[in-house]
């Protein structure tokens, strides 16, 4: 929780010498800690011209520091710059639907600016206030990936103000992969070279070879692999991106996650099922206490040093990358590993790839979005402009808990990460696994849908149900599948199937 | 005047049946019955804080049904020591007279005096936790009657005292109730020797019912039945059957020696009455001792005679084995004669 | 006019109802209506939300995992309770402040103490593991394990209530009458045979107090489970009033978690009233 | 047998202490790790097994962006807490004392039944009520205000002052009230004259339990809260992010949990003078 108490006489300081204060600090606004005040139409400049003294803004953001602090970290400078009080409010990131919901749905006008998970889109689109032609047209926007702004956009129209960037990707030690000593150690456990993994199946041989010895010499145990697997708690994302190569071929369209003609689920498909055994399978290389692990932890464990791999945001890697940490530039990061058997649903048979097929899980991440409900747009929209503009941007891309991430062209710069103080050869593996995801043709996307709490509850039940031991993948997931066409059943196939098609559009490379 | 006519509850535990009697003022009348008799029950009703089920209450002729228990001038000290723990000894018995709208010194003032008149002096400033059970009971009392209520109820004021206590509160008693002479006074007990002692009038209970009213004395010289005849003596008459054959009073089997002049008439199954110091050690009469207990500085020797079971009172301590046998002789002089329904028929030749 | 005995209870009566009804009858309400994610509003879809509640299996499993950890936790409680308020109840040395310290926990937040104790169970980095290790126990599956999730629940939950039983059962002993005291001391009654048959009777009618009070309060639980487990692994941990919460917060099915939340009340009150009678024949030997 | 006996028992009490305060314990030592020290295993004593920082603490009043700001919540918690409290009291004592004394009959509805009324409000799990309070509130413009706020946790809170008043008053003898009227109170009077100048302790532990179960509810102030009221365990959840500052969220658990924590020097000493022996039965 944050409210920004003082901001009022501060900001009725400003605005009492504003005009002249203005003109005066135009050349230094480094006092907010950005290097420097970068031209645009939501620059410091031009919001500091602005006078929204006497006008409040409510804001619902994530819990701090993800997101939640470069939120409260804005809102203050707004506040100082054109003497509108700025509300925030975080709330932890399971119960932040809820929080935005409720109010959608009885009519209250609870919050101007949202900041939320990009995947509910489909539940919140009803109530979203579109993103003007100023801002789409603004030179910051015009920078964000076309995957973002697809992301953000709901039947050919931006409701969602795009503020990061995310995506799955393998995170692994490179301490670790380039030490002959391993290497040795892995040839003769396998048989095989030390590799970065490229299918699954590897992923979970590598993790189980350095699972349960002192790989790194400093007193305490290492393991194989640390991946978000504590039901509720995001865990539904780390199956999407193991499950995505079998299920996704890059062959078929018309719907990963349902058959968008008959909105039958696919979920427990042999695509499907094959990614949950390796994931049950890959619990044998966890840290103690990895099938409890939230985001949290897995961040902690690779971030710590804990974990040769893992794979999830971008926040354990930069974890891993701050200033001070015990494995700064020991690692590196590659698309997340694929399939070489993927499961075609057409023609109800396993293809083989030589390539292992890639299906890059495009990730819902952190969205914005002002509601249309609020009586302040204009000041809203104005304060989600700053917060993303290109100042503040590269500010909040320093800072590894803030939780923001790329998703401008101009970010997959890897001189810019190697001015934090990366190496060269890390900086370019980040930068281009991270670029080359936005090229795949192969992508899948979250299940953009009404209802998707429900989905993805169900689901991540499911998973958690073989996880645990208390069901086989394929009870498990038939299960899912029930409890899916139930939901399917009540919210209507019809209202699913018409908000479905925009991910399809975006899978299928339409959009 | 205070009358009941054919009062009635429904009380869970005590139902009162059809109670009547007219109380008049300046008497003090003691209730006499077991523990559970009715007796708290009848003094919760006359105050006002139990409902009548059925029958009518008046005061000088005034119903009091609707009068609520504030407005009925009555006061009460209770078998419990209640006092306000929150007050000090003089703010407790001040409380009625400050509700009544004494001015707070007016009120002190006969607050000090009634704590006088019950022996408190110099502990007006303790609060009631402090004092001994005896103590805190003058308290009540001395709230009790500080009031000068037109109706004063006690109910067993003493029983939670030691034996002591109660002896020398009971000899205090008609001192301090004289306090409210012009008054009624009811006055509960399970003790017939202090409901004697005290009483004007004595009204007897048992199972909710007034069994008898009257003068104490001859309630205890001719009580109407064996209940009454059982209430009344402490330790209690000894019922034993018998019958009238030929003229002469039979118990088991014997014939009794004629004595005191009774008049025997008609034969037939009969309860004789044997008063406890109707018994004494010495005589013809085979005995055995069943248990021997003390009572302050008497004796209570209950024994099995060949016609049954009877209590006998002697003065002084006496040393008894259990199942000791002995011989004792009955003084037929006292002896009361009942029905085989429990009336009593006693009658004694006016010679006699 | 007012009568006395309504002016005394009527003022809460009708302030609880007041508060109590809407929300009561609106979920009432709700219950018979499809509301969820897309559709806020009050249709009538009958009986179907009973219906589908009746074949939900994990809402019935969940029930029974609750019988079974209110059951453990409340009598650990009890027990536990019992033992330490007997330990401190004569006067001792040091006896306050272990009473102030056994007290604490019981007025610390759940929510929050529970995201404490879950950086203690936390398996690598937290202390309970390290702790264990020397002296060579584990590393304990704590919160990974269907049984060490349940177990650490469990042990958090005894760690914040008993301190609730400890001040009930406490604060009875301390106002016992000293008659049967003395009475069993003349007997030359042993301490256990003095407890059994003096101490544990007496304090009857406070012990199923208590524990009724518990076991309301332990049906409820929530917080525990919200931050510690989320119910995992698995189902391990899921009670009825997450797993509602699931449904009616998370999914945001309003309709059907309103038909789970009044099932759920009503067996709950079921429940207790039996259990309030059992226990008051068992304890007491009478009828309530 | 004496000496073993005490010995043992101590051992005993000692082994409970330890596990009453170690969570304590455990997070006044996080409060002053950093990442590092979180991160590399369980780490216990400042100094020697880590460096201190003060930031978990300097962070819960600084202000800007990673200032939390406890103060406003704190205040905001207390005076819910505090005004929810007294209302429930009032309430609540008046009704259980009706209960205790007088017997109510509507239909087939009993005193034992209206009791039970009050009691089972406690044993509606809070989400069932979430929505409808929240379109309640809306109604009357309350949601996200301290007022909102107190009429929920008077239905909270109102069953526990019943559920220990009506004990305790049934622990003192009516024939105290009774005396009262007799000696010229009103019914009413009597009460307040009477009973409730002898009804200390229960007032007491009514009260505390009102405070604690108030001051440690997480749900309704969760709902129905937006910007403007935050409560304290509100915010302190606030700060569980993926990536969890666990020092600031150390401190913050534990300033906030020590008002409360003093109430047991209180409660302990009412306990030990045996005056809150009627305040349960």
């Amino acid at each position: 929780m944050k409210r920004i108490s003082s901001t009022l006489t501060i900001a009725a300081m400003l605005t009492s010498t504003a005009m002249p204060a203005a003109v005066q600090a135009e050349a230094d606004y480094s006092k907010y800690g950005i290097a420097k005040d970068i031209p645009g139409s939501c620059s410091y400049a031009a919001i500091d011209a602005k006078d929204y003294s006497g006008q409040t803004l409510n804001v619902i953001t994530h819990a701090i520091p993800v997101i939640g602090e470069p939120t409260a970290l804005h809102a203050e400078q707004f506040s100082e710059l054109t003497g509108a009080e700025v509300n925030v409010v975080h709330v932890p990131f399971g119960d932040l639907f809820q929080r935005i919901m409720i109010p959608f749905q009885s009519g209250q006008n609870a919050y101007d600016v949202l900041f939320y998970a990009s995947l509910w889109i489909g539940d919140f689109n009803r109530f979203l206030a579109p993103v003007p032609e100023a801002y789409t047209a603004s030179s910051g926007m015009a920078d964000v990936t076309d995957s973002f702004k697809g992301v953000a956009t709901w039947n050919g129209q931006m409701i969602q103000y795009p503020m990061d960037g995310d995506r799955h990707y393998l995170k692994y030690r490179t301490d670790v992969f380039d030490n002959p000593e391993m290497q040795a150690k892995f040839k003769e456990a396998t048989g095989r070279d030390l590799a970065v993994p490229t299918t699954w199946e590897e992923y979970n041989e590598v993790a189980s070879v350095f699972s349960g010895f002192d790989w790194d010499g400093d007193g305490e145990l290492n393991y194989g692999s640390a991946e978000v697997a504590k039901r509720d708690d995001l865990m539904f994302s780390a199956f999407i991106s193991r499950a995505a190569p079998y299920a996704k071929h890059p062959d078929v369209g018309g719907g990963f996650f349902f058959d968008i003609e008959t909105m039958e689920p696919l979920i427990n498909t042999p695509g499907f099922v094959r990614g949950l055994e390796l994931f049950v399978e890959a619990q044998q290389a966890f840290p103690p206490g990895g099938t409890n692990f939230g985001l949290g932890d897995e961040i902690f464990s690779f971030g710590g040093g804990q974990t040769l791999m893992s794979y999830s945001w971008d926040d354990a890697f930069i974890q891993a990358q701050q200033d001070g940490s015990r494995i700064r530039n020991a690692v590196g990061a590659a698309p997340l590993p694929g399939a070489k058997q993927v499961w075609n649903r057409e023609t109800g048979e396993w293809d083989s790839f030589d390539e292992p097929n890639r299906a890059p899980y495009m990730t819902w991440g952190w969205s914005s979005a002002v509601s249309k409900e609020s009586e302040n747009q204009e000041m809203a929209f104005d304060f989600l402009c700053f917060f993303s503009n290109e100042a503040n941007t590269f500010h909040d891309l320093q800072i590894g808990r803030f939780g923001v991430n790329p998703y401008r062209d101009s970010h997959f710069d890897s001189a810019f990460w190697q001015g934090l103080g990366w190496d060269a050869d890390v900086a370019d593996s980040y930068v281009t696994t991270l670029s080359e995801m936005e090229d795949s043709t192969n992508r899948v996307y979250d299940l953009r849908v009404p209802g998707v709490g429900q989905f993805m509850s169900s689901m991540a039940n499911g998973v958690a149900e073989a996880l645990a031991g208390q069901k086989s993948p394929q009870e498990a997931l038939d299960g899912v599948a029930d409890e899916w066409s139930d939901i399917v059943e009540r919210i209507g196939a019809d209202r699913l199937r018409e908000a479905y098609a925009n991910v399809v559009r975006l899978e299928d490379n339409e959009g | 005047m205070l009358s009941l006519k054919n009062i009635s509850t429904t009380h869970r535990k005590r139902p009162l049946c059809n109670l009547s009697a007219e109380l008049e003022s300046g008497k003090i009348y003691t209730i006499l019955g077991r523990t559970g008799a009715g007796k708290t029950e009848l003094l919760r009703i006359v105050m006002g804080l139990d409902d009548i089920a059925d029958g009518h209450l008046e005061l000088d002729g005034q119903n009091l049904a609707d009068r609520p228990v504030r407005l009925r001038q009555m006061s009460m000290v209770y078998q419990q020591f209640i006092n306000y723990p929150h007050l000090t000894v003089v703010q407790n018995v001040a409380f009625p007279l400050r509700r009544q709208g004494f001015s707070r010194a007016d009120a002190h003032d006969r607050a000090m005096a009634a704590l006088a008149l019950v022996g408190l002096a110099g502990f007006e400033h303790r609060m009631p936790p402090e004092l001994s059970g005896g103590q805190q009971q003058r308290v009540a009392i001395a709230r009790a009657i500080v009031k000068k209520a037109r109706i004063l109820l006690m109910d067993e004021p003493l029983a939670n005292l030691d034996y002591k206590l109660r002896e020398k509160l009971r000899e205090e008693f008609p001192r301090l109730l004289a306090e409210n002479a012009d008054g009624i006074i009811l006055y509960s007990t399970t003790e017939p020797a202090e409901a004697m002692q005290l009483g004007h009038e004595m009204i007897v209970m048992h199972e909710g019912c007034i069994l008898a009213m009257g003068a104490p004395a001859d309630i205890f010289e001719n009580p109407a039945t064996v209940e009454v005849a059982k209430l009344v003596s402490d330790p209690p008459v000894s019922i034993c059957h018998g019958e009238i054959a030929n003229g002469q009073l039979m118990l088991a089997g014997t014939a009794l020696p004629e004595g005191a002049g009774l008049v025997l008439k008609g034969d037939g199954p009969i309860q004789v009455g044997i008063r406890p110091d109707a018994l004494s050690i010495g005589g013809d009469m085979p005995a055995k001792v069943v248990l021997a207990e003390f009572s302050g500085s008497d004796t209570i020797v209950h024994l099995s005679l060949e016609f049954g079971a009877a209590v006998m009172l002697l003065e002084g301590i006496h040393e008894f084995k259990t199942d000791q046998s002995i011989q004792v002789s009955l003084d037929t002089s006292t002896l009361l004669l009942f029905s085989a329904e429990g009336k009593n028929i006693t009658e004694r030749r006016s010679n006699g | 006019m007012l009568k006395p005995k309504h002016f005394f209870l009527l003022p809460a009566l009708l302030t609880l109802a007041a508060i109590i009804l809407f929300p009561l009858v609106f979920t009432v309400r709700v219950s018979f209506s499809s509301w969820d994610v897309y559709q806020a509003g009050l249709d009538f879809i009958g009986g179907r939300n009973y219906a589908r509640l009746f074949e939900d299996t994990r809402f019935w499993e969940s029930l029974l995992r609750l019988s079974g950890m209110s059951l453990i936790t409340v009598t650990l409680q009890y027990v536990l309770g019992f033992a330490l308020a007997l330990a401190v109840w004569k006067k001792m040395r040091g006896g306050r402040i272990f009473r102030v310290l056994f007290l604490v926990p019981m007025m610390t937040t759940p929510v929050v103490m529970s995201v404490i104790w879950r950086t203690v169970f936390h398996e690598s980095l937290g202390p309970a593991n390290d702790l264990l290790s020397m002296v060579g126990i584990g590393p304990v599956p704590w919160l990974s394990s269907a049984a060490g999730a349940f177990i650490s629940v469990v042990i958090v939950e005894v760690w914040q209530w008993t301190p609730f039983m400890f001040l009930l059962l406490l604060a009875g002993l301390v106002s016992l009458p000293r008659e049967p005291y003395l009475a069993a001391a003349i007997d030359g009654a042993s301490p256990a045979r003095t407890f059994w048959q003096v101490t544990f009777p007496l304090m009857a009618p406070i012990s199923i107090g208590a524990i009724i009070i518990r076991l309301i309060e332990a049906s409820k639980i929530m917080d525990t489970v919200y931050v510690m487990t989320s119910g995992g692994p698995g189902t391990a941990t899921e009670t009825p009033s997450y797993y509602i919460y699931i449904r009616g917060l998370r999914d945001f099915q309003v309709g059907y978690s309103a038909a789970l939340s009044l099932a759920y009340l009503v067996l709950m009150i079921i429940t207790l009233t039996i259990i309030a009678k059992v226990l008051m024949r068992f304890l007491v030997g009478k009828e309530t | 047998m004496g000496r073993t006996y005490h010995i043992i028992k101590y051992l005993c009490l000692l082994v409970w202490t330890a596990f009453v305060v170690f969570p304590f314990l455990w997070a006044l030592s996080t409060s002053f790790k950093d990442a590092n020290a979180v991160t590399s295993g369980a780490r216990y004593l400042p100094w020697v097994e880590f460096e201190p920082s003060v930031q978990g603490w300097t962070s819960l009043f600084a202000s800007g962006s990673q200032g939390i700001n406890i103060v406003t919540p704190f205040l905001n918690s207390a005076s819910v807490t505090l005004l929810a409290s007294i209302v429930s009291l009032g309430l609540g004592t008046l009704a259980a004392y009706g209960l205790s004394r007088y017997s109510y009959k509507v239909g087939f509805v009993k005193n034992s039944d209206i009791t039970f009324f009050f009691i089972s409000q406690r044993i509606m799990p809070p989400i069932v009520l979430a929505i409808p309070f929240f379109l309640m509130l809306k109604e009357i413009q309350a949601l996200d205000t301290i007022f909102g706020l107190v009429i929920v946790y008077v239905a909270l809170l109102l069953p526990i002052a019943v559920w220990v008043m009506t004990d305790f008053f049934a622990s003192i003898p009516k024939e105290l009230d009774e005396m009262a009227m007799i000696d010229g109170c009103t019914p009413i009077g009597a009460f307040f004259r009477v009973v409730l100048p002898n009804s200390t302790a229960g007032l007491v532990v009514a009260g505390m339990f009102c405070l604690i179960f108030g001051w440690n509810d997480f749900f309704f102030a969760f709902i129905l809260t937006f910007t403007e009221t935050q409560l304290l365990p509100v915010a302190i959840v606030s700060l569980n992010s993926s990536v969890t500052p666990w020092w600031s969220l150390s401190a913050f658990a534990l300033i906030s949990v020590t008002p409360l924590a003093l109430i047991a020097i209180v409660v302990e000493r009412f306990m030990s003078r045996g005056s809150l022996a009627g305040a349960f039965r």
